[in-house]
């Protein structure tokens, strides 16, 4: 029932619509709620409606620990204990 | 997909495994309720429980909004759908859960009602414009992840000046049930050491909003993605605070979840709906504050102002063990009637109902493996 | 008492019911569309039936109805799907198909020029295939007691000696391969309905197997059985033969190829492409010995091309499908339950 | 997972879509209702289609879709009439009906009862008649995209040695014989009909004619052909023969047995019984000289007792009918034009 | 069936074909018009033409409603067809009649338009009163002998308050063509002995109407049953008239019909219609006083009224021969088009519409043996 | 168009409605236009209105009169040269 998605912004429209993809599909959305989108973002598609925009910075930093603890080698500078906690910022670029 | 593919990767769900298993406790079990029946769903969907170590013990919470919704409210959709020049429409999801006498909405169509699948709300609203002549029912239903959808579509409704759109209004709040699900007990939580939180819920809300359950019960929670490395790194993340005996509400989906989430959508809702006093929720039980109905304001949007519908008594399966299952207490596969009179093709209880149930879940992908657990 | 018809500008001709009265109407549009279409002696002769010699005495029949919304959706039509549909079944059991026969309900009000579409469709997949339409049927319904066009094809074939297939015959230790990717057609289908608002590349897999079978059975005559994934998808598929044949199986998802935008689609509208149709793959179950031989021979065809080992059978009184996950998990793969996608065959 | 599922009085349980989804639930329905009515070793395999082997390698096949409203009628439903319909048409070859396939159109909402009642009847139709239902498909479709029930039938059957009928065969001279009363079916469905507010004692003659025919091309090997006149009427099945043939027809209207309610009904609706649907007669034409045994032979089985010689062909290059009144006036016998009656078969 | 079988009798059929012969004079033809379109159709029916003597030269008169209601009309009532919310009925001989560019009712049903066909015009009022918020519209053709039904059908609509009932009225007289296919002439009627009168529409008007034809144009006229013997007794009954050079209207057939015909459906008639200035039949031109329309009291049943119809003008096929064949001055099968480009599958002018125009007779029953005869 | 037929009323029904039989055939017709009709009688029906109620008598006796030609010898005591010309009753017993 909560199930949403990333998807890339690749067409603003009117009326508080985009045109988003997800891999090769597209699909209009409504973008009321995430009306800062720019294009080329990532936001994330629920029933049809953007709900938030993706901070690709973070992906990253998420991608980064994961891929450190596998390597066992650091891919970034930082190497918290505690991989994404409440110090985070929030503040999408 | 980008931002998709990435947090399914094997080698890396592989390592944060071995992370866990590393991080476990010798002789401690860290029972961890998922609260989102979406992070049910993903975790049988990729088989998490063949990797994680014994120690982790998934608990399904009641996160399903199909499957908490009362019998009665899906009695008053149908007899929504029977009204003359009615048009029910809904999320796919809500089409087969039965009411009173196993009667769905899809029934109803069979039997000749105008039963619609939508893919958004927005879909209503546009077919509203198109039949002037006929009413257009939204049976809207969710968390707090749906309700910023219904309200810029009753905005939208009302900008339109369109007199034939109206929502039956379901709407649920997820922090009033986390916390009546611990409050409820004579030892608040006591079966439950830590939460992974609700994925998109939370972007609406923020992290915020689960402060004051974790600080009250003590339990940590972390706020997750739906993809399978994203729940085993807050599998990670709530054992590491429990070794550390911590009880933050921690982000591990801080790339789209914010700690205030989206303050636009909290104004809209804000703006169109106000709190019940109360609402009943199935398998859990009457919840103070734990539902939204839309604002006097909007009036002449409500379907239940505008076709009066009588109260009705929701009338459980005698031999369902749904209470004690939603909150965590018994496994789905324990209950009597599990795969033997409930199925998804016919589900007696709340958890079977949605693919997103605990029990429908476990007998989707999960209750051979779970047999030879048991 | 030819009468050519000028046709109104604005006003395209439409099928109304007298073309299913079964008088001179009737009669007209079956010899100017079928019997030109489907141009064959047996069509031509105009009996109410067909009447031919077989070169075998052991044969396989099948029916199957389409009645696929929309008609038209990227790669095919429900012409084209209505003829390799029912070859396919013919193929599933290794046999080669010989005769079609098809019978059209319609719709009062459709666009004759649609109907012709389709029929032209139909003659080329025939032809293509190499087997002909040989007889058929038509009726008309009121407006709104039908939608657009249903197609009802049969078909026979002859099977070749030594082969035996059949969905009870898979046993434990046998090897399972798939020709291709997963939730083509599906995907296709409703990517060409309006209601969901999307687009995708993606193409109907809609294709006629029998000539990939032939070579298949031709190789390793002990092959225990195929079927194709359509209604219902690769997942139902599997537990049928398993519960035909009181097996189990462990399929690896890793070896199960999905095409990206297939993929893309059912993230976006919550679907698993292991229930969605596909009408152009098959699912063979063989021996292990043969395996090999089988997966080679699968992937020198045109429609093999993809073919991939996606698992075993195993011994399982439940007779369950387990899936073991790219993470690495187990999980069960059960039949489809609940909300089928409607039309899509 | 047995799932007996109660049913509530006041809603009767319905046919829904995910009966046709392909899942599990149109596995319990197959099961259920159609194998367990059908029963047959060939079903109970459960494959996409039925394997056998034919006893000639002369086989003829045929189609036909059955979209008869109302679904039952004063003499049958549209179940029996879609066996007898399609085993009419292998009939109609001289041939012996071998196999049945079926195909159901299901629109969402039917109830299961009404269902379970046609095939129960085609059940008996197919037992009775010796032919079984090998193979089969179900598909469902929305409210509203059908009416009730559509079944096409589909069937193979054998053609006896020397036996060779076509409708291109009949010759000038030949005799034309009627195998009973015309018009039942066409005014059985008329009556039906709560539109037309009529009742009358008539039931549709709806029959398996294939015992019939193995009794007269066993006594008449030489009958050029057949033809049962369903939709169109014996006027257009007369009219297709000779466009066929390229001969003409006289025929004697006394001749031509109507029973009485037929009669009365045409005459309150202006209805002509020449055009009015017929499910279990038939017309042969065969050479002069063996017109007294085809006839006597025909009398002789239940199904042909009323037959009759209703006239004879004629050399006629414009291939049409002629009809000698019973007043002794002549006048053409046309196809059926404009306006069918809808839906009767 | 009673009062029918008895008036089909083939010997007695005989016995009266050989009185005709016996009466006819020597060298002399009689050039009989049968008035009626049941009438052609019942002497190609039943084959009379092969049993009367070669001086009995039948001529086929306009006497068919379907036949001569001008395209304009057809336009029209496809035009209410297409409204919104509209439900246009008629009688089944209606619904394919082609209008301008060939288009017919039933090709506007296959489009979508809501177009049925009633076997009553009660049947349009009952649909009416389930309906309430679709509007019916009866599309009323016919002579005498259906206007009695659709008076008595809008007198009950009006009795039920119906306000969605509306008659597109198209109702002609019979006297009114007769005269006028007579006086259309330098010389009034001389290619014509006799008529051969209405059957039903004699019924409801009787004996009477026709008085005054028949002593303005000198022309025998006897009113016959439409069954064969009717039909031959009639002719024997004109040859006699000829013979002995009378011109009575005479009634062949007193069993059913009256001098006065039935006051009551007159009195009914006149309650509901008013007469038309004039009206443009198909094949015969404009006649004057030839066609009635709803009296103003019942204007809300009106079509004409309430749903205000643009003027069309007719375009027939420039080739076709109706205005002669209608008059009974050529054969059917003399017409250049048919049974060439004019089949009743297709027809292009007013006689090959219905079953019962003469072209549609001649073609269905007729047309080798007419080729032998020409 | 005018066709119309023989019928006997065999049932009078509310609404100026009867039932009529045709043969072995019933059908519910409109009598409104022959209020007088009794049971038994025959009625000429069109559209499904009864137009006008059917006279045995002169049916016979126009039966009568083609016998009459027909065996050559009289069936009734009249014979008149004109069948049944104006001067016949018009009135229904
Ligand atoms: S198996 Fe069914 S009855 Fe048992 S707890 Fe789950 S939903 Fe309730
Ligand atoms: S044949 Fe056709 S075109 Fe010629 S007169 Fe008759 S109706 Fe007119
Ligand atoms: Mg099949
Ligand atoms: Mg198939
Ligand atoms: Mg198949
Ligand atoms: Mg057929
Ligand atoms: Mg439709
Ligand atoms: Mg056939
Ligand atoms: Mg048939
Ligand atoms: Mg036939
Ligand atoms: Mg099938
Ligand atoms: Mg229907």
């Amino acid at each position: 029932m909560c199930l949403a998605i990333p998807a890339q912004v690749c067409e603003l429209l009117a009326d508080d619509r985009a045109r988003v993809r997800v891999g090769d599909v597209l699909k209009t959305v409504n973008i009321a709620l995430v009306p800062q989108v720019r294009l080329g973002e990532f936001v994330i598609i629920h029933v049809g409606y953007a709900l938030e925009r993706l901070d690709p910075l973070a992906a990253e930093q998420t991608l980064a620990l994961l891929h450190e603890a596998s390597d066992l080698q650091p891919r970034r500078a930082e190497s918290a204990n505690d991989p994404n906690g409440q110090e985070r910022t929030d503040e999408i670029h | 997909m980008k931002y998709i593919e990435e947090f399914r990767d094997a080698a890396l769900a592989r390592t944060l495994a071995q992370a866990i298993g590393q991080a476990v406790e010798p002789g401690r079990t860290y029972r961890l309720m998922e609260f989102c029946g979406g992070h049910t769903h993903a975790i049988y969907r990729y088989g998490l429980p063949g990797l994680l170590p014994k120690a982790i013990k998934m608990l399904h919470g009641p996160g399903c909004p199909v499957c908490v919704l009362p019998i009665a409210r899906v009695d008053q959709a149908i007899e929504l759908a029977g009204r003359p020049g009615v048009i029910l429409c809904s999320y796919g999801d809500m089409l087969r859960v039965p009411g009173s006498d196993r009667r769905t909405l899809l029934q109803a169509k069979a039997e000749g009602a105008d039963v619609r699948m939508l893919y958004s709300i927005d879909d209503a609203v546009t077919l509203a414009r198109q039949l002037p002549q006929r009413a257009i029912i939204f049976f809207a239903i969710g968390f707090e992840t749906t309700t910023p959808a219904t309200a810029l579509a009753i905005l939208r409704a009302q900008k339109l000046g369109l007199s034939n759109f109206f929502v039956f209004c379901n709407h649920l709040l997820t922090p009033a049930a986390l916390d009546a699900l611990l409050a409820d007990s004579p030892n608040p939580g006591s079966w439950i050491d830590g939460f992974i939180g609700p994925a998109h819920v939370s972007t609406v809300i923020g992290t915020a909003a689960y402060q004051q359950v974790a600080r009250r019960y003590r339990k940590p929670i972390v706020i997750a993605g739906f993809e399978p490395l994203d729940l085993l790194q807050a599998i990670l993340m709530l054992v590491r605070q429990l070794n550390s005996q911590r009880c933050a509400v921690e982000n591990q989906y801080h790339r789209v979840v914010r700690p205030n989430g989206n303050r636009l959508a909290q104004d809209y809702m804000a703006q169109v709906f106000c709190l019940r006093a109360s609402f009943a929720w199935r398998g859990l039980g009457t919840i103070a504050a734990s539902a939204l109905a839309l604002r006097p304001a909007f009036a002449s949007f409500d379907a239940e102002r505008h076709f009066p519908l009588a109260d009705r008594l929701s009338r459980e399966h005698p031999g369902c063990a749904c209470p004690a299952v939603l909150r965590g207490q018994l496994d789905p596969a324990a209950c009597q009637l599990f795969a033997v009179a409930c199925t998804p093709a016919n589900p007696l209880g709340a958890c079977m109902i949605s693919a997103e149930g605990a029990c429908a879940a476990v007998y989707a992908y999960g209750r051979q493996p779970l047999r030879e657990a048991l | 008492m030819k009468t050519s018809q000028p046709v109104a500008a604005g006003h395209p001709e439409r099928i109304e019911l007298v073309h299913g009265g079964g008088g001179r109407a009737s009669a007209q549009l079956i010899e100017r569309m079928f019997i030109r279409a489907f141009d064959n002696p047996m069509l031509q002769q105009k009996n109410d039936q067909a009447r031919f010699d077989v070169p075998t005495r052991r044969l396989v029949m099948t029916t199957d109805a389409h009645v696929v919304s929309p008609l038209f959706f990227p790669g095919g039509d429900i012409g084209s799907l209505a003829v390799h549909g029912t070859l396919n079944d013919i193929a599933m059991a290794g046999a080669e198909p010989l005769y079609l026969a098809v019978s059209f309900i319609l719709e009062e009000g459709i666009l004759l020029r649609d109907l012709q579409r389709i029929v032209a469709s139909m003659a080329r997949a025939s032809e293509a295939a190499g087997v002909p339409i040989v007889t058929g049927d038509t009726k008309v319904v009121e407006r709104g007691k039908a939608d657009g066009v249903f197609i009802t094809t049969s078909a026979i074939g002859s099977v070749p000696n030594g082969v035996d297939l059949s969905a009870d015959r898979a046993q434990p230790g046998d090897q399972i391969l798939l020709s291709g990717t997963i939730g083509d057609h599906g995907v296709a289908i409703l990517s060409a309905r309006d209601s969901l608002g999307f687009t995708s590349p993606i193409r109907s897999d809609s294709a006629a197997l029998h000539d990939l079978v032939k070579q298949m059975v031709r190789q390793v005559p002990t092959i225990r059985c195929m079927r194709d994934p359509t209604r219902g998808g690769l997942a139902t598929a599997l537990n049928e033969i398993c519960q035909q044949s009181g097996v189990g199986m462990l399929i690896d998802e890793q070896a199960v190829a999905i095409a990206p935008a297939v993929q893309s689609a059912c993230e976006l509208l919550g679907l698993d492409p292991y229930y969605l149709a596909n009408e152009g793959k098959l699912i063979a179950i063989c021996p292990a010995a043969q395996a090999d031989r089988l997966l080679a021979q699968m992937r020198a065809h045109p429609l093999g091309q993809g073919a991939s080992r996606i698992g075993v059978v195993t011994t399982d009184p439940q007779a369950m499908v387990e899936l073991q996950t790219a993470l690495g998990g187990i999980r069960l793969l059960d039949w489809l339950n609940g909300d089928p996608l409607p039309r899509i065959c």
